[in-house]
């Protein structure tokens, strides 16, 4: 396998592990967040700081990102998440936007908006396919278990579903604390591929990106969002030589999606509806 | 059936009426006829499909078959268009608009009318009909109590000058002695020459202020004729009161 | 004491440039319910046909800012048009119009991108930028006072046609009841337009200010979140909040910059949201809406 | 002796409007109570009081002698009381067996990691989900819609599938909110029987709100009535029927022939 080759595959186990985290967000729970590159961040430089300047090992580095993000995710989903619709759409912009700024400022840790070079190269293809495989499979059983349905019942009515017993203000943080979770790890893993990070990757156009591949695939399907994910990697990477149209047309798909397919390719359905509930089958 | 204006004209019709939402089906062909100058109620339980008729005339939710027709041409898809022909509603629930004041809310029901110089002689027409409303013109309308809302909202709907004047349960919610004050309001205005369609769950009060009346039930109509005979026969109590079953020990009871 | 005055001065004449952005925001909220994210893009718009008819035939800013408040205003209808109609038409999901405005502004944003280029442009000298001294005590420039001005006229115009016009008394009842509005007669999809089309113009005259402020660039759209911002804190879809919530925001940023740090300004901005989200969701004159059960 | 479910002197208003006044009754354990009353009488508004959707200003309501009124919405289930709506609130976008699986899950549970990781319990456990939801989709007479998308449902099988999902949650007391709306009288004639049928095998204590008032006479031993937000009736369905007040509310103001 090339190099090249090689690049694309990882970057595409990076993207779809983020895509599935804002999915499960705002394609399960209904949630729809502008601010999600924030945790991305907080994972890219929690792992680059720690493997750095205190000779953390990758591995346990990576997942003490993905925790700052979910910690930081429960700090900001408390109170805010009592929002609904747009209220918190702005809110998670406010919110992507001051974690960027804190990045950018706070030089003494981050090395502010020059970016933290020198990350080790640790994500090699076998670790993030490893990592990917491993939470897609836990997405998966996820969104088939008892969480998930309740993510969709906050999602389609969250009225009823709260007279129906679930607590849909918990329901809607945990949901958030996974799906940083997500986007935390796949920063991390951006950090060990790029072994450079900058503030200004994660800033509001990188969180659209990854909701436009979420809606592309379709909300409400997970294999959607990894349908989406790949649509969308390989054509930014067909597209390369003429980059400058590369946001024009995330954004001509956000449009188009939503004016012809609003459930996008997928609508809430999965690609392989086995994946479901394996014992459904004789029922 | 044929010749229910006899002499008069046929001023509005509705003609195999199809209308659902998804997949429930809530007008399933419905016709009706009302003529020039009469009052028409319709009459029918909560879900029967009475408001969705109403927002089918006026073009709010789409007629997926059949038409309404205004003497001789049909109404328009377009809700604004209807009002421009000649129908206007005013809707279950009153719906003023809260912050606007008295006469901002009168002046919204002639909107349709543009700059016509009609408009304040009908603004003065409203106020005679309503006294209570020239009191509070200034008032914002979401200060009113349930009767003034509701006095406003049909006010509001005069205001369009209207050929046929629409009424979604204008007694909802309202104390009886104030559900007869607007019944005697309706009157006085069918007597100035404006043709009226209501349709009710207060029965009794609508077959009464009513010539006409139709029966509806989940989505049909079920009976129809003079007000004064569905007045007097039992089963229409049952049919407004109840799917039909147990019909007869209902009516017993209240006959 | 001098300085304190003209910050509040600075701070008040940004703080209407939010104003302007933020009410078109605003009245759009009030009347579709959702957060047209493409509003920045309105502003952009109107930037560069300024900059490009001063350019091309010379410096009348009136034949200038009047095409570009007229060009702005056209794009916004058109974009209701393309693409929030079709969706609005089909389902009342406003999550489906908030992401399809999230796309028209990249897209609009990535055309300047590609047509103009990503320079930073400045507008030929036309608008004032001389210092003004105020009776010894401070001085600011005649372009903070013109942008205060600016707003103030427009500003109390939209005022008048929503007060004063048959349209505007529609406007007023739409905000508050779109489906009976339409039940009066009115004409709803004209009214929406219409609204657009104050809202893009609106986010002409910001974006004009905006450009000699700050210079002109694809991206100066991205200051519509601040607008956002200020609406928020005023109570989303309210638009004397808006204008409230504007100038607060400006006077914070304006203080920040001038007696603490200018790096802090953005954070202190986004740090208000959360605190007014916080402990008053609804912004300062918000109404809190519950649904039927 | 307190009862098991005791409303009393509970008021609430609205902008001024008094939806419900000091309005005060009680329910013993199994009975199957019917309250009645015209459009606009406030029956809906105690339902969202009772489910915690509003707080009434004054008054409390008691079950089992607990004070219902500081609980939110999803508490007050957790005590055994369930509801359906009188708009329709189904997950739309989700099958009907979905719909009631997702209520059925309340009492059967597994962990977190469990789910995440389809190990342990989580197989046994979704089976059961599974197997409970499938029973009460038979109950109801939907089992052969179960994998079909509830929003594409008929109407009267809508409200069927909102009374299953609401059985799932093995509540004590059910609270059905005009089940009957909508519906024609063939399926008015089965839901009848339905409503019966489940108030005694589930040992039910049941509260129905319902305007169809031969619905009423005919399942309900116990009948409120309401006008304004007041009570202006209570009894058996005889005394009901021949109560001047209730004739008066449902056929209008003047004396009945």
């Amino acid at each position: 396998m090339s190099g090249y080759t090689e690049g694309i595959i990882i970057l595409l186990c990076i993207n779809a592990i983020a895509a599935m985290g804002v999915s499960l967000l705002t394609g399960f729970t209904g949630i729809f967040s502008l601010g999600h590159a924030a945790y991305m961040a907080l994972g890219a430089y929690t792992t680059a700081i720690l493997t750095i300047q205190h000779g953390v090992h990758w591995f346990p580095a990576i997942l003490c990102g993905g925790i700052v993000a979910v910690v930081v995710a429960y700090l900001i989903g408390v109170p805010t998440l009592r929002l609904l619709g747009d209220y918190y759409a702005i809110a998670s912009i406010g919110l992507g936007e001051a974690i960027r700024l804190i990045l950018e400022n706070w030089q003494s840790v981050t090395r502010g908006a020059r970016g933290y070079p020198g990350i080790d190269p640790y994500t090699t293809l076998p670790v993030a396919a490893g990592i990917f495989i491993v939470l897609a499979i836990g997405m998966f059983n996820l969104i088939n278990s008892r969480f998930g349905r309740a993510c969709k019942a906050c999602r389609d009515d969250y009225i009823a579903s709260s007279l129906l017993g679930f607590n849909t203000a918990r329901i809607r943080v945990v949901s958030l604390m996974i799906s940083a979770f997500y986007c935390g790890v796949a920063g991390a893993l951006l950090g060990g591929f790029l072994s450079f990070i900058q503030p200004v990757m994660f800033d509001m156009l990188k969180s659209t990106e990854l909701t436009a591949v979420v809606v592309f695939g379709g909300l409400g399907s997970m294999s959607g969002a990894l349908l989406g994910t790949a649509v969308i990697t390989l054509v930014t990477e067909l597209f390369r030589p003429i980059s400058q149209y590369r946001m024009l047309i995330y954004g001509a798909v956000l449009v188009i999606v939503m004016v012809i397919r609003p459930e996008g390719i997928m609508g809430n359905r999965e690609l392989l509806s086995w994946i479901k509930a394996p014992f459904r089958r004789k029922a | 059936m044929t010749e229910v204006c006899g002499e008069k004209t046929v001023l509005l019709e509705v003609r195999d009426l199809h209308v659902s939402y998804g997949a429930i089906k809530a007008l399933t062909g419905v016709s009706l006829k009302v003529c020039e100058g009469e009052i028409v109620c319709v009459i029918g339980s909560n879900g029967a499909g009475k408001s969705t008729l109403m927002n089918a005339i006026m073009a709010m939710v789409r007629r997926e078959k059949g038409e309404v027709i205004l003497s001789g041409k049909p109404l328009e898809a377009k809700s604004f268009r209807v009002v421009q022909q000649g129908v206007s509603l005013s809707p279950e629930g009153r719906k003023v608009f809260a912050p606007l004041s008295v006469l901002e809310n009168l002046r919204m029901g002639a909107f349709s009318r543009g700059a016509d110089k009609g408009v304040e002689e009908d603004l003065e027409w409203v106020f005679s009909l309503f006294p209570r409303l020239k009191e509070r013109i200034d008032q914002y309308a979401g200060t009113l109590s349930g009767g003034e809302q509701q006095m406003l909202a049909i006010g509001r709907a005069l205001m369009a000058r209207p050929r046929v004047l629409l009424l979604d349960e204008p007694s909802l919610g309202l104390a009886p002695i104030i559900i007869k004050d607007i019944f005697r309001e309706l009157r006085r205005i069918n007597n100035e020459g404006v043709t009226i369609l209501l349709v009710e769950q207060n029965a009794r009060q609508a077959l009464l202020l009513s010539h006409r009346g139709y029966v509806l039930q989940t989505g049909q109509i079920v009976q129809e004729g003079p007000s004064a005979d569905l007045l007097a026969n039992a089963d229409i109590k049952a049919a407004y009161l109840g799917g039909g079953h147990g019909a007869g020990k209902t009516t017993k009871a209240l006959s | 004491m001098g300085t304190l005055l003209q910050q509040i001065i600075n701070g008040l004449s940004l703080g209407s440039v939010y104003a302007l952005i933020a009410v078109g925001y605003s009245l759009v909220y009030s009347i579709l319910l959702f957060s047209n994210f493409a509003h920045g893009g309105f502003l952009v718009i109107g930037g560069y046909i300024c900059y490009g008819i001063l350019k091309t035939f010379g410096t009348n800013i009136w034949l200038a800012g009047g095409l570009s408040l007229a060009g702005a205003g056209i794009a916004a209808v058109l974009t209701e048009r393309l693409a929030y109609r079709p969706i609005r038409e089909r389902t009342n999901v406003t999550l489906y119009l908030l992401i399809a405005s999230m796309g028209m502004s990249i897209v609009i944003e990535n055309i300047f991108v590609i047509v103009a280029g990503g320079r930073f442009r400045a507008l030929p000298p036309v608008i004032p930028t001389a210092p003004i001294n105020f009776f010894g005590f401070a001085t600011t420039s005649a372009f903070d006072l013109l942008s205060l001005v600016s707003a103030v006229v427009f500003l109390g115009a939209l005022q008048l046609f929503l007060l004063k016009t048959r349209w505007g008394l529609a406007i007023r009842a739409a905000a508050y009841d779109l489906r009976t509005a339409g039940l009066m007669g009115v004409n709803v999809n004209r009214l929406i337009s219409i609204v657009f089309f104050v809202a893009g113009a609106l986010a002409a005259v910001g974006g004009i200010f905006l450009s000699v402020r700050y210079t002109l660039y694809p991206q100066l759209g991205a200051i519509t979140i601040k607008a956002f911002v200020a609406a928020v804190i005023g109570g989303l879809g309210s638009l004397p909040g808006a204008v409230v919530g504007s100038l607060i925001l400006g006077l914070a940023e304006m203080l920040t910059a001038g007696f603490i740090s200018s790096q802090m300004r953005d954070l202190v901005v986004f740090s208000m949201l959360v605190i007014t989200l916080l402990v008053k969701p609804t912004g300062l004159f918000g109404k809190s809406v519950s649904e039927k059960v | 002796m307190t009862a098991f479910f005791e409303l009393s002197n509970v008021t609430k208003n609205f902008g001024g409007v008094q939806a419900v006044s000091s309005m005060s009754f009680s329910i013993a354990k199994g009975e199957l109570t019917g309250l009645m009353g015209p459009n606009g009488a406030g029956k809906t508004t105690i339902f969202n009081l009772i489910s915690g959707v509003y707080d009434p200003d004054e008054g409390s309501i008691l079950f089992k002698g607990e004070d219902l009124v500081p609980l939110k919405t999803y508490q007050v289930t957790s005590r055994g009381i369930a509801r359906t709506f009188q708009n329709l609130r189904l997950f739309q976008r989700s099958t009907v067996l979905e719909n009631v699986m997702t209520s059925a899950q309340y009492h059967i549970h597994y962990t977190f990691a469990e789910g995440m990781t389809h190990l342990g319990r989580w197989r046994r456990k979704e089976k059961e989900i599974h197997e409970k939801s499938m029973d009460l989709l038979s109950r109801v007479g939907l089992a052969d819609r179960a994998e079909q998308a509830a929003g594409t449902l008929p109407y009267g099988h809508q409200r069927r599938l909102e009374i299953a999902r609401a059985l799932a949650l093995d509540p004590e007391l059910l609270l059905l909110d005009e089940p009957a709306a909508g519906m024609n009288a063939e399926e008015v004639g089965s839901l009848n029987v339905l409503i019966r049928d489940i108030h005694r095998d589930f040992n039910l204590t049941t509260l129905v709100i319902e305007h169809h008032m031969d619905l009423v006479m005919e399942i309900c031993p116990h009948i409120i009535c309401m006008n304004f937000g007041a009570k202006i009736a209570e009894g058996t369905p005889d005394e009901i029927q021949n109560h001047p007040e209730v004739l008066r509310a449902y056929l209008g103001e003047e004396e009945v022939e």
